[in-house]
């Protein structure tokens, strides 16, 4: 075991990164407001969401079938989003 | 029986009148609609028909193969149904944008939906129910609200449509074109009785529309009866000059550019001057405290054009003090 | 354990999937997939009859002008139950999980489905839905419109709201679990050779399904909870007195509910593309294109809910997006209809029962499709909308078009799960009387719609009367039509002849094993060589 | 064999098969959780874009320290579970015994914290409802925000315990030696669900926390 790299590692690693994410993100709430404020933490969010399904839950290394099952979700949410959000911003 | 046999003639009469502006391109379109899906559907149906006789099991018909490539069939009426749709989809929209822009100089007319009735309040401050009166030839603007569920006013005669839905007020318009009385229904399921929610729009000539105004009197109109009610909702005991609690004064604000908390300015018209009586902190004026409690489950949405008819009526009396 | 055991079973009475076991226990805990079917089958029969009961008194109702029958409050509470019922209790699972259930893993050549005890667990999560919506309507009913249009149903409706969207809410898990199930199902369990461009048309419209299923069913489920919160709080998110917007609930109803009519109708045209190959003996024209149609369907379906709301005070600009949208998706559906009717050209029909239905199928679906046009057209949507134009035209679609492939496919389906026939001539009166009542009761609805009737009318004008007579008259020839198949489909139990493994003659590897299929579907697992509809084609 | 009665429990041609197959029903079933979720979020969206001063004023009434804590505590569990998988593939059986309790704690730390958050919310009279009065008077639609954060952060809650249902049962499986290399089927499932109720956190948070 000491001699290769521990199978912990990279989930570790991640597990600092998601920290950090957190960190900054909590961070950046005190100096930001209104739209850059939303803009950053959501970026820091869509990163740790990133790490998650990358790493944690494995996704880096399924088959492609299941990554468009993981993109499906999201690509309809985006829809439903785009497209009610296309009523409001055009409402007089 | 004899509704029974006025229901047949008017079937045959053609029970629809079309009475409006928009009707009669409204009639053309869906007419064309007819004539080409009536086609496609007898066409179709004789299509299927023959070849249900004349390929029915153990009919001597020859079945060759087809020598037609089916990617050229298939492409052919994939565009065919894609063009003919989007001619149909471009005409409709032509003319809901038509309906949709109410023309200049359209006389205002407020409609509320309450259940189960239609309250309509004319510029002048008259109010009639389960009526409307209006004179034929003259753009009439709509301006839809409900206070309570969704409504939706329909008048078939004039191939109008739209909800009334609580909390927001939509303007549509018509322009009758022939005097008469056409139905109103409500569209939208509304409660118990919204098959009740019925009344009658009675379009009359000029003349005779003045002589029913004259005949209907003047009533009190909406900003009198909005001072009254300025009293009774107790916005007078804050709203006025030698209170203890400090508030704007109403005089003078609508209309007018309104300096708020926030350091930014906003303009005071009918949505601000509504929404400072149901959502008062959303945009307090500056140096006021956010002390006025919400009215929105307090003042009926008919009060509150009352009210806010009132508050323009002071917009040329004296300005309101500045702020400290 | 495996397939290869069973031909060295001793027994001499043929073993199926019916008769090895008759207790209610082994029902009950079945996983068998076409058990489950029957399960279902039963289940929403049961509802079907309920919810066509509450349609017959609304038709009676609607005789004369005067709401004579019943009082508002009732009709009110009868066109609710109608809606609810007939949606998420018949329609929705009438032909995934009644035929799909039963016939999707015979047409794989699978031995079940991807998850046999997610299956069962569907139909238990569906019953407990059921009961709850029937708690609903035993204790008081509830009168909102299968809509649970806000603010109406959250503050202003006194009647059991918490209890009917919870059920509503409840049965859609089942849904989801189903969709996800059929979705495995087809990608991991597929016999060998059995390619994408080798499947029957109905498993790539029951695929397209699923899709819907579980990507649209969440929704509402957000939504109804957020109707119930409201509710039970007394405020919420759509309540206009707190700042909400009541056409909020209808974006999400509607991304829903719009999706959820190609729910009903995406399986029909699968049993229909079935019926009219078997019948016509002729692979169905454009197979590919045909195939390809139901998943273009699937997925622009999810982009044209907004025509729901032309007159909703949605923004002009969002309504023009949405008509142009709701156009696109009715092409793919055209081009089915013209596939369908190539099909026919140069075949070899044959005049059975199952193929009547998809004949009046085709007829009800087209009248359907193209008065959809009309509801797509922004202009004149503004006067058809929430009028009987529309109950004529969905009706025409689910009950004229999904109602019809059901029947049809479960005629063509019967002697594959009972083993027995029916009376075939008694199936083609009842497929006629069924085709005559339906367009008897629904055709001059679309004429009352025209003339203004609005829909959800207790009491109306005088002058719409004699539309209405005749309505009612139809209604009364398709309750009987209705009635017939209960007759001969029951006596065929008993008395029927014994159907071979295909009587139909048919291709598809559902017709490869017995009728009764035993319990594990196949002896051995088939391979598939040909593609699908592989009938000798040219003369005959 | 058949005159027992006993059938093939799996349609499956192998285990492979089986495992690709239950990937794919466990991701779709989370394609359907993010819709569920998602109409919230749109919910949120909507309002927060028409009432930006009341979503910022009820952020500001929620406990900032609290939501961060909570935030770190989820990452870590997840965390916790991601070595639980690792450890199931490893046959390292008091590790993943270890990890899945480590999960199973520091899921039920987050439901204590939210559980303390929400008494607060109640003395503080800031549920919904004829007894919303926050101190200081609310912006007006601020009940907007209310309800929105108890729909949103009730339905998380609820998977979470769903979630530690089914680890609860995991750990039992672990201690009895029923886990191993050879089935880490269920290990793996279990994370996925545990990692995407994760995930649904990590926007909870700045959507309701971090608004200025």
């Amino acid at each position: 075991m000491p001699s290769t790299p521990s199978p912990f590692r990279p989930v570790l690693l991640v597990f600092a990164g998601l920290m950090a994410a957190l960190m900054l993100s909590a961070a950046a709430s005190y100096g930001l407001s209104g739209t850059s404020g939303t803009v950053v933490s959501l970026f820091f969010a869509t990163v740790k969401l990133a790490l998650i399904f990358a790493f944690f839950m494995k996704l880096r290394e399924q088959a492609g079938l299941v990554r468009l099952f993981a993109m499906a979700g999201f690509f309809w949410l985006a829809i439903a989003g785009v497209l009610i959000a296309a009523d409001y911003a055009t409402r007089g | 029986m004899s509704a029974f046999g006025a229901s047949i003639y008017a079937l045959i009469d053609g029970a629809l009148p079309s009475a409006s502006r928009v009707s009669p391109s409204f009639d053309a379109l869906f007419l064309a609609l007819l004539l080409t899906c009536g086609t496609v559907v007898i066409g179709l149906a004789v299509v299927i028909l023959i070849f249900l006789v004349r390929y029915r099991a153990g009919s001597p018909a020859p079945r060759p193969p087809l020598r037609i490539p089916p990617w050229k069939l298939e492409t052919t009426w994939i565009t065919a149904t894609t063009l003919v749709f989007l001619v149909f989809f471009g005409w409709g929209a032509a003319i809901y944008a038509r309906m949709a822009e109410v023309p200049d100089g359209a006389m205002m007319i407020e409609i509320v939906g309450r259940q189960w009735m239609w309250d309509a309040r004319h510029g002048d401050g008259r109010r009639e129910f389960a009526e409307l009166h209006v004179p034929v030839n003259q753009p009439i603007r709509l301006r839809l609200t409900s206070e309570d569920v969704i409504h939706s006013f329909a008048v078939p005669a004039f191939r109008l449509k739209n909800d009334a839905v609580p909390g927001k007020r939509v303007d549509t318009w018509f322009e009758a074109t022939k005097p008469g009385r056409y139905p109103i229904y409500c569209d939208q399921y509304c409660g118990t009785k919204h098959s009740e929610m019925n009344g009658f729009v009675v379009v009359e000539t000029a003349e005779r529309f003045a002589a029913w105004q004259a005949r209907a009197g003047t009533g009190s109109d909406a900003a009198t009866r909005g001072r009254a009610l300025s009293v009774r909702y107790g916005c007078a005991g804050c709203h006025s000059g030698d209170t203890v609690v400090r508030a704007p004064r109403l005089e003078g604000i609508a209309g007018r550019p309104v300096p708020i908390e926030n350091g930014q300015i906003v303009m005071a018209d009918d949505a601000y001057l509504r929404d400072s009586i149901l959502l008062p902190n959303q945009h307090v004026a500056a140096g006021y405290a956010a002390v006025m409690p919400s009215y929105a489950c307090v003042v009926p949405e008919g009060d509150l054009l009352d009210l806010v008819a009132y508050i323009k009526s002071l917009a040329q009396e004296q300005p309101a003090r500045p702020a400290p | 354990m495996n397939a290869d055991d069973i031909p060295g079973s001793v027994d001499t009475r043929v073993l199926n999937y019916l008769n090895r076991d008759y207790s209610l226990r082994s029902w009950l805990s079945t996983r068998d997939h076409k058990r489950i079917a029957l399960l279902y089958l039963a289940t929403i029969t049961f509802f079907f009859a309920i919810a066509a009961v509450a349609a017959a008194l609304m038709r009676i109702e609607l005789l004369t002008p005067q709401g004579d029958l019943v009082v508002s409050d009732i009709y009110n509470r009868l066109f609710t139950l109608h809606g609810v019922l007939m949606v998420w209790f018949f329609l929705i699972p009438s032909i995934p999980a009644v035929l799909g259930n039963f016939v999707l893993p015979l047409m794989l050549g699978a031995r079940d489905v991807a998850f046999p005890r997610l299956n069962l667990a569907s139909w238990y999560i569906f019953v407990a839905g059921a009961l709850l919506a029937l708690y609903a309507i035993v204790a008081g009913g509830v009168d909102t419109g299968w809509t649970f249009y806000t603010p109406y149903s959250s503050t202003y409706s006194n009647g059991n709201v918490m209890a009917m969207a919870g059920g509503v809410f409840i049965a859609g898990f089942s849904s989801i679990a189903t969709g996800l199930n059929f979705i495995v199902t087809i990608h991991q369990l597929r016999a060998p050779g059995l390619t994408w461009f080798r499947l029957p048309l109905f498993v790539w419209s029951l695929y397209a399904t699923s899709l819907i299923l579980v990507l649209a069913t969440p929704v509402l489920a957000i939504t109804l909870l957020l109707i119930m919160l409201e509710r039970f709080l007394g405020v919420g998110v759509f309540d206009p007195k707190l700042g909400g917007d009541p056409l909020l609930f209808q974006h999400l109803f509607w991304f829903y509910s719009h999706p959820a009519v190609y729910i009903m109708i995406l399986p029909g045209m699968g049993v229909v593309s079935e019926l009219i190959a078997c019948f016509a003996r002729k692979r169905i024209f454009g197979y590919r294109v045909v195939a390809i149609a139901s998943l273009a369907i699937a997925i622009l379906g999810f982009l044209v809910w907004g025509h729901h709301m032309f007159v909703s005070s949605q923004s002009v600009y969002a309504g023009v997006v949405f008509s142009l949208l709701s156009f696109l998706v009715s092409v793919p559906s055209a081009i089915k209809v013209f596939n369908w009717t190539a099909t026919l050209h140069r075949g070899s029909i044959r005049f059975d029962a199952p193929f009547l239905y998809a004949l009046g199928f085709l007829a009800l679906f087209t009248i359907g499709g193209l008065t959809g046009l009309f509801l797509a057209t922004l202009a004149v949507d503004v006067h058809l909308h929430d009028t009987y134009f529309v109950i004529a035209h969905f009706h025409y679609i689910m009950v004229g078009g999904m109602v019809m492939a059901y029947m049809g496919g479960l005629h063509y389906w019967w002697p594959k799960i009972t083993g027995r026939i029916y009376h075939d001539w008694a199936a083609r009166v009842a497929a006629v009387t069924i085709f005559c009542g339906f367009n008897l009761t629904f055709f001059p609805q679309f004429i009352l719609g025209y003339l203004g009737m609005p829909r959800r009318f207790h009491i109306y004008p005088p002058e719409f009367q004699a539309l209405n007579v005749i309505s009612t008259i139809g209604a009364g020839i398709l309750g009987i039509g209705y009635l017939l198949p209960l007759i001969y489909l029951g006596w065929s139990l008993f008395r029927g002849a014994k159907a071979g493994a295909n009587p139909w003659g048919a291709t598809g590897l559902e017709w490869t094993t017995p009728s009764p299929p035993p319990e594990h579907n196949f002896d051995v697992t088939p391979v598939v060589t040909t593609e699908a509809y592989n009938y000798p084609e040219g003369t005959e | 064999m058949k005159a027992e009665g006993t059938r093939v429990e799996s349609p499956y041609v192998d285990a492979a098969q089986r495992a690709l197959a239950q990937q794919l029903g466990m991701w779709a079933f989370i394609a359907t959780e993010v819709l569920l979720f998602g109409g919230l979020f749109i919910a949120y969206a909507v309002y927060r874009v028409h009432y930006p001063d009341a979503f910022a004023d009820g952020s500001r009434r929620l406990d900032f320290w609290i939501g961060t804590i909570n935030t770190a505590v989820l990452l870590a569990s997840s965390l916790a579970m991601a070595i639980a998988d690792i450890a199931v593939r490893r046959d390292r059986r008091r590790l993943l015994s270890g990890c899945l309790a480590m999960t199973w704690l520091l899921g039920a730390l987050f439901l204590v914290l939210k559980g303390y958050e929400y008494h607060q919310k109640f003395v503080e009279h800031l549920i919904p409802g004829p007894h919303f009065a926050p101190a200081g008077g609310p912006a007006a639609p601020e009940q907007l925000f209310f309800v929105l954060y108890f729909a949103m952060t009730g339905l998380h809650a609820v998977h979470m315990v769903i979630g530690l249902g089914v680890i609860a049962w995991l750990f039992v499986l672990s201690r009895r030696g029923r886990l191993g290399p050879a089935s880490p089927g269920r290990v793996e499932l279990a994370g996925l669900y545990w990692h995407f109720v994760d995930c649904v956190w990590v926007f909870l948070y700045p959507l309701l926390y971090l608004i200025r």
